[in-house]
């Protein structure tokens, strides 16, 4: 345990060190691969991309500054790997990937302005980024005006779907429906107290999960409760919760306020290994801050844990601590932000064309055998195809992987029935 | 609501909420100590007293991992040397901001305001640079978790108790040196009359420096204490200013009573109305009575009548 | 004396005309679409900015709430726009074909009361006006009425500001919530995202905000300006000249309102959406800090000091974002301490005296009197004292 | 109306005035009558109440008990631009000019025309405004500093401004504070010259510590002391008065 606070003294400064590494083109720290000579630009670029024979340029577009850079910066970190890795693979048609990052300092104007940056001026061929669904809305005009593409790591609400986007995380049924009817067997829960943020993804998360208790898992929500993004008082609601005496927590509470909320629901002596919690919004990230004493026993619901046993994972989750630090936590964003670049590679050497209408047209159906939570595939809406995973946190802050689908869940970003 | 729950179980959760409540008010009142002694006694708008918490709060994280390292036989008992050296390092830095900015500002309140705004984003920046952007997570010893159980139904977390102590004994204590202490006199003859008071040899620029440093200081408190029930990152300072501010302000500028009043009443309010209500619109109506009341009582709860 | 009373003098005449080759001409020539777009962005800022310069620099009251008002005139602007892209061909694959793609979200089947009128364009450009004029109305009348002035109001302000924010937020089906308005397309059929439209939009800012300077420049230029520095610094001593401070103040405080709403709703326009980003307390200190380095008691200064702040912001949080919150950290205690009239104030004290001595060195027949009489109540008051 | 209505019409009653701060009582049932054209001074040692009784007339501080009467209206109940605007003006113990507006435009902003929000707005300087912003300076010694910023004035001179701002209102009861007060002895001379051209038709209510002013000025006097009246009458009366004496003159 000493072992895991000491990091945090020298990471930070060691981060620095390696970022500023990797901002250069990733290629001189991986010892220069011969790129293959790749077809005629002319073949593989007939919309003025930033393409040349040697190099095609990707933006990476998330928040370095402001209260969103704290779930951000492992998105960034998880691209910046993949892009290393596919340049010492040998690139894309040959060419290797430059990148362009750009800070959405936490603002969705600025988000916008910065995507448009990046398609208008520097013609990227593609955009990694987005993390919250603000700034997602505020992107996705741009996107589809300039004709972009975007790969999106967050899970998020869904009732959405765009030619210009591949959504890499879940929507909101394919995360929340397995892991309701897991928590519903196995722990005989037929109560439910819902707390979340107050904006849109845990409220429609929280209409999609009612929707799903009342009718098809024939319980009853006790209790809905949502504060202003930044609380931190949780006192009141967790009193609720002790009136009411639910079965299950269920819980979608972001940022500064998820440390909060877990701190005072365990000094309120609520005992997270008697009193079943299940969450859509702690990753091994948000641990990081909560600390792991403080929600030991909560389940959450998720795509991906750090502590998944498969080879691809092993691979990746060494290759991540190689660049960014021993310690690093990797959690589900940050492996959906992963799969973006390798997608974006795969797509393009099906479709042979950096062209985004021909990406669009061959991203469904596209396999990638290598990501580090399994066999991922698009689907024809451009989400994933993907397992849903519930784990159980534990005092060192990882997850203990509980139970998993047996077969990847189809995304359904416009569910019927739950609207 | 409460026809399915038993008088017994009702009963409890009301002694809870209010206990809920009283934490609630310490943690005001222990956020705006600070603030108020520097807008009060000084008329200085410190922005920047949310990062001057959040320092506290890495003072903290860092105290519990040296202990970890080096001292884990005293792991228990880090907390109070990590608030006390918070108290050093946030009325350090406050003194050094004091002689750098805000003493060429004493004519310009509003100008104070748009500086410790300035100052408050380069420490935000700071701290991501220094201690990385991601949240940092302050483990507390194994006795300050947890609850207390008063009787079957009824709980209190121990933290709550422990930040009600504190914040008690810090009020005794700043009451005490604002109101007994012959530096206190100083300071209140500096508030009242600058000049004569530098005449009758007071010297009013330390007075100042000391003041300010003390308002930090016990922001520093604040932000060590926070760590036990909030989140330590680079931005998390911004999350309080608001009710900080409004805290101050309610109370009337120049009154601790007022402080402590206006906290009180604030946090009973917002507490009481999230039982209701959900906590987004409970916050919208305490922030809406606290300017509706402001408006018709701008000199707050508890200024005096004074001759002009 | 007479030149002074005048609405205009000759050299303010020439800071109008160097800002309009600027802003006509020059950026427009040496700018591609995108790059203009972002200035057309940054001048909706100007507007508050400007509106400052009235209430905070003329006045004395200093809003720490003008994302308010710029929130309240762009979601207003926002709302027609976003009721004309949800035509029922546009949103058929809603459940409720017809209605804001998130009130759909949250449920709501029939299009609120409040949303109706804006149906109308004619409307909506009058509640651009009214409603933030109105809302400042209620504010100003409560506060001032009863002397609030100083750290109180700018707090109570800020108060404001963080209450709408949560509001909004909180009444997602009504507001679109943290997402703000997205996606909003054509006025009146007209398409708002294309280049050239951008490039009209711009123009037709530009020309606003001319419109804007100079009824800035009018307020400035009667008795009521006078009156708004006299009462900066002897608000008793107006009070017993006859003058309700209060009703003056209001007045300030409703103009700056305005014109802020006007830059909000040239926002939703030229960006295409709306969010409560725009209306807390960071956004509305930040415009603040625009009227600051520009030099808050200089008209054109606000224009300057905007387009100045944004570009610095744009380009170092380009290259550096790291560095770029040092800087801006920096700049605000850097016009606070060292030049508290920010832009206006170094040019009339370091560049102007340099200009004059050039010409009056080649025609020494102007009058030097009136020249240095104006050359000081333009370059905005460089002997002024700061505001507070 | 009948009751309480005065036999003979004052121009300004104070009747029962009380003020008190947190308990002091700083005027104390205090009554006096000023008639037209009258010219009456208030004396008194320090702390007796004499600003205060200003600030109470020109709704600066507000009563706690007591009525205060400027012909028919209750001047109590009014705010201070409407006690102006009734015709009461009102000079401060320091110099209260406009430093950041030019010596014109201190006076012009004093021109009792244009002073709701829009009539500010449409306010035009016009030759009546001139004439008489010129005349007054012509009065007040500053004919040739009117295009002068204010913080240049002297000391004296910012003193005459003010009451030439006071002059420009053409109010029909003057209260002056202290108007000599640091002055040098030729700026004494011609303030009293200055005051004794503007006290004409009008009625007058001053403070002055300076005996040989009061009495070259005064009509009657009122001597305060703790908030209440001591000794009224004729300045003749007043110094022949044992209390005064005791309390004030005497030492």
């Amino acid at each position: 345990m000493s072992d895991d606070k000491k990091r945090g003294l020298d990471s930070p400064l060691r981060r620095k060190l390696l970022m500023g590494i990797a901002a250069i083109p990733a290629i001189s720290m991986f010892g220069g691969p011969s790129f293959a000579a790749g077809p005629a630009t002319s073949a593989v670029n007939t919309t003025g991309l930033a393409v040349t024979d040697t190099e095609v340029t990707v933006g990476i577009l998330h928040s370095a500054t402001g209260t969103m850079a704290i779930s951000e910066t492992g998105s960034i970190e998880a691209e910046k790997l993949a892009i290393a890795q596919i340049n010492e693979a040998g690139g894309v048609l040959g060419r290797k990937i430059k990148i362009i990052q750009e800070d959405g300092a936490s603002d969705w104007p600025t988000f916008a302005e910065k995507a448009k940056k990046l398609l208008v001026n520097d013609k990227v061929a593609a955009i990694m980024g987005c993390w919250t669904s603000a700034s997602r809305k505020a992107v996705l005009p741009v996107m589809e005006q300039y004709n972009g593409m975007l790969y999106y790591p967050t899970f998020y609400e869904g009732l959405e779907q765009s030619k210009n986007v591949i959504y890499t995380g879940q929507e909101a049924t394919q995360q929340i429906l397995a892991g309701l009817n897991w928590i519903a067997k196995e722990k005989g829960a037929k109560s439910f107290f819902f707390v979340g943020s107050d904006y849109i993804w845990p409220r429609t998360s929280n209409k999609i999960a009612r929707k799903h208790v009342e009718n098809v898992l024939k319980g009853k929500v006790v209790g809905e409760e949502y504060y202003p993004l930044g609380n931190t008082q949780f006192n009141s609601v967790i009193n609720k919760i002790k009136l009411t005496k639910p079965d299950v927590i269920f819980t979608d509470v972001v940022g500064g306020s998820n440390v909060a909320f877990y701190k005072q629901l365990k000094a309120a002596g609520i005992d997270l290994s008697k009193q079943a919690l299940l969450t859509i919004s702690v990753t091994e990230d948000e641990i990081d801050g909560i600390g792991g004493e403080n929600i030991a026993g909560a389940y959450a619901c998720m795509k991906y844990f750090q502590s998944l046993k498969n080879e691809n994972n092993e691979k990746f989750v060494a290759a991540f601590h190689k660049m960014w630090g021993e310690k690093t936590v990797i959690g589900d964003v940050t492996q959906a932000a992963y799969l973006g670049p390798w997608l974006w590679k795969l797509t393009v050497e099906k479709a042979g064309s950096f062209d985004v209408d021909k990406i669009a047209a061959a991203s469904p159906g596209i396999e990638f055998k290598g990501a580090p939570e399994g066999y991922v595939r698009i689907h024809e809406n451009h989400h994933l195809w993907s397992k849903t995973r519930v784990g159980k946190a534990k005092l060192d802050g990882q997850f203990e992987l509980i139970y998993e689908t047996a077969d990847l869940v189809e995304p359904d970003p416009f569910p019927k029935g739950y609207q | 609501m409460f026809g399915d729950y038993s008088i017994g179980d009702l009963g409890s959760i009301f002694v809870m909420q209010g206990f809920a409540g009283l934490i609630l008010f310490s943690v005001y009142v222990l956020m705006a100590l600070g603030l108020a002694i520097i807008f009060g006694q000084m008329g200085v708008i410190n922005m920047a007293h949310g990062e001057f918490m959040i320092l506290g709060a890495y003072v903290t994280w860092m105290t519990s991992n040296f202990f970890q390292a080096f001292l884990p036989s005293l792991f228990s008992g880090y907390f109070f040397v990590a608030m006390i050296l918070a108290f050093f390092a946030s009325g350090a830095l406050g003194m050094l901001v004091e002689w750098a900015l805000i003493r060429h500002l004493y004519k310009r309140p509003l100008d104070t305001l748009l500086a410790t705004w300035g100052l408050s984003l380069i420490l935000q920046q700071a701290y991501r640079s220094i201690f990385g952007a991601r949240e940092v997570g302050v483990e507390l010893p194994q006795w300050m978790l947890g609850s207390q159980k008063v009787t079957d139904s009824i709980e209190v977390p121990i933290n709550g108790i422990f930040v009600m102590c504190l914040t008690l004994l810090i009020t005794i204590a700043v009451a005490y040196v604002m109101y007994k202490s012959r530096w206190g006199r100083q300071v209140r003859a500096v508030v009242q009359n600058r000049i004569m008071a530098g005449a009758v040899g007071i010297n009013t620029e330390r007075v100042d420096c000391y003041t300010f440093g003390l308002g930090c200081g016990i922001a520093g408190i604040a932000g060590s204490a926070f760590t036990m029930i909030g989140s330590t990152g680079p931005t998390s300072g911004q999350l309080y200013i608001v009710d900080t501010f409004l805290v101050v302000v309610f109370g009337g500028a120049a009154s601790l009573v007022g402080t402590i009043a206006s906290a009180f009443s604030i946090s009973q309010t917002q507490s009481t109305l999230e039982f209701f209500m959900s906590g987004s619109m409970a916050k919208v109506l305490t922030l809406l009575a606290v300017v509706g009341i402001l408006m018709l009582r701008p000199q707050g709860l508890f200024a005096l009548k004074v001759r002009k | 004396m007479n030149d002074n009373a005048r609405f205009v003098n000759r050299k303010e005449l020439m800071g109008i005309l160097v800002l309009a080759v600027l802003l006509v001409v020059i950026l427009p020539l040496s700018l591609d679409v995108f790059r203009l777009n972002l200035v057309a962005k940054y001048l909706t800022y100007a507007f508050v900015a400007l509106g400052l310069v009235i209430c905070w620099g003329f006045g004395g009251i200093l809003s720490l709430g003008q994302g308010v008002f710029f929130g309240l005139g762009g979601y207003c602007m926002a709302m027609f726009l976003k009721l004309e892209a949800s035509s029922p061909e546009n949103t058929k694959i809603q459940s409720t074909p017809g209605i804001p793609d998130f009130m759909d979200w949250n449920q709501i089947t029939s299009l609120p009361l409040f949303w109706k009128p804006f149906h109308s364009l004619t409307f909506t450009v009058i509640a651009i006006i009214v409603v933030p004029a109105f809302f400042a109305f209620i504010i100003g009348a409560a506060m001032f009425k009863r002397r609030v002035g100083g750290t109180y109001f700018a707090i109570i302000t800020q108060a404001v500001a963080a209450i709408l924010t949560i509001l909004i937020v909180g009444q997602q089906g009504y507001t679109g919530g943290i997402n703000g308005m997205t996606d909003l397309r054509t006025l009146k059929g007209w398409d708002i995202r294309p280049d050239h439209a951008k490039i009209v939009l711009y123009f037709f800012e530009v020309a606003l905000l001319f419109g804007c300077i100079f009824i800035a420049q009018f307020i400035r230029r009667s008795k009521l300006g006078r009156i708004l520095v006299a009462m900066r610094e002897k608000e008793d001593r107006v009070r017993f000249s006859g003058y309700s401070v209060a009703n003056f103040k209001i007045f300030a405080f409703c103009v700056a309102a305005m014109f802020a709403a006007i830059g909000g709703a040239m926002f939703a326009l030229n960006v295409g959406f709306m969010s409560p980003s725009f209306v807390g307390i960071v956004p509305s200190i930040e415009m603040v800090i625009y009227t600051a380095v520009g030099g808050r008691l200089s008209i054109l200064g606000a224009v300057y000091g905007t387009l100045l702040v944004n570009f610095a912001k744009t380009s170092l949080s380009e290259s550096f974002p790291e560095l770029w919150l040092f800087g801006l950290g920096g700049l605000f205690i850097a016009v606070v301490l060292a030049f508290p009239n920010g832009l206006a104030g170094i040019w009339g004290d370091y560049i102007q005296p340099r200009i004059d001595r050039l010409f009056a060195s080649r025609k020494s027949g102007s009058d030097p009197k009136a020249d240095s009489k104006n050359g000081k109540s333009f370059g905005p008051v460089a002997d002024g004292a700061p505001a507070e | 109306m009948l009751i309480g209505h005065q036999p003979k019409d004052f121009l300004l009653s104070v009747e029962g005035l009380t003020v008190s701060f947190d308990g002091f009582k700083a005027v104390n049932d205090l009554s006096f009558y000023v008639e037209e054209n009258e010219i009456r001074v208030i004396i008194g040692p320090n702390g007796a109440g004499k600003t205060t009784v200003l600030d109470l007339i020109c709704g600066k501080t507000k009563a706690t008990a007591g009525a205060i009467h400027f012909r028919d209206k209750d001047l109590t109940k009014m705010k201070e631009n409407q006690i102006v605007q009734a015709g009461v003006g009102r000079k401060f113990q320091n110099p209260s000019i406009y430093d950041d507006l030019t010596v014109f435009e201190n006076l012009e902003i004093s021109y009792p025309r244009g002073r709701t929000v829009f009539g500010a707005l449409t306010f035009t300087r016009d030759a009546v405004v001139r004439d008489r912003v010129h005349e007054v300076a012509e009065m007040i010694f500053l004919k040739d500093r009117l295009n002068m910023s204010a913080e240049l004035l002297s000391h004296g001179q910012k003193q005459w401004l003010e009451i030439g701002m006071l002059l420009i209102q053409d109010p029909e009861l003057l209260m002056l504070d202290e108007p000599v007060a640091g002055m040098s002895v030729s700026e004494r001379v011609k303030t009293a010259e200055l005051l004794n051209t503007i006290i004409k038709n009008r009625s007058v209510l001053v403070i002055e510590h300076d005996m040989k002013f009061v009495e070259d000025i005064a009509h009657k006097v009122t001597v305060l002391h703790q908030g209440q009246i001591l000794s009224e009458g004729t300045m003749e009366k007043v110094k022949n008065d044992p209390k005064v004496i005791e309390v004030y003159l005497g030492h």
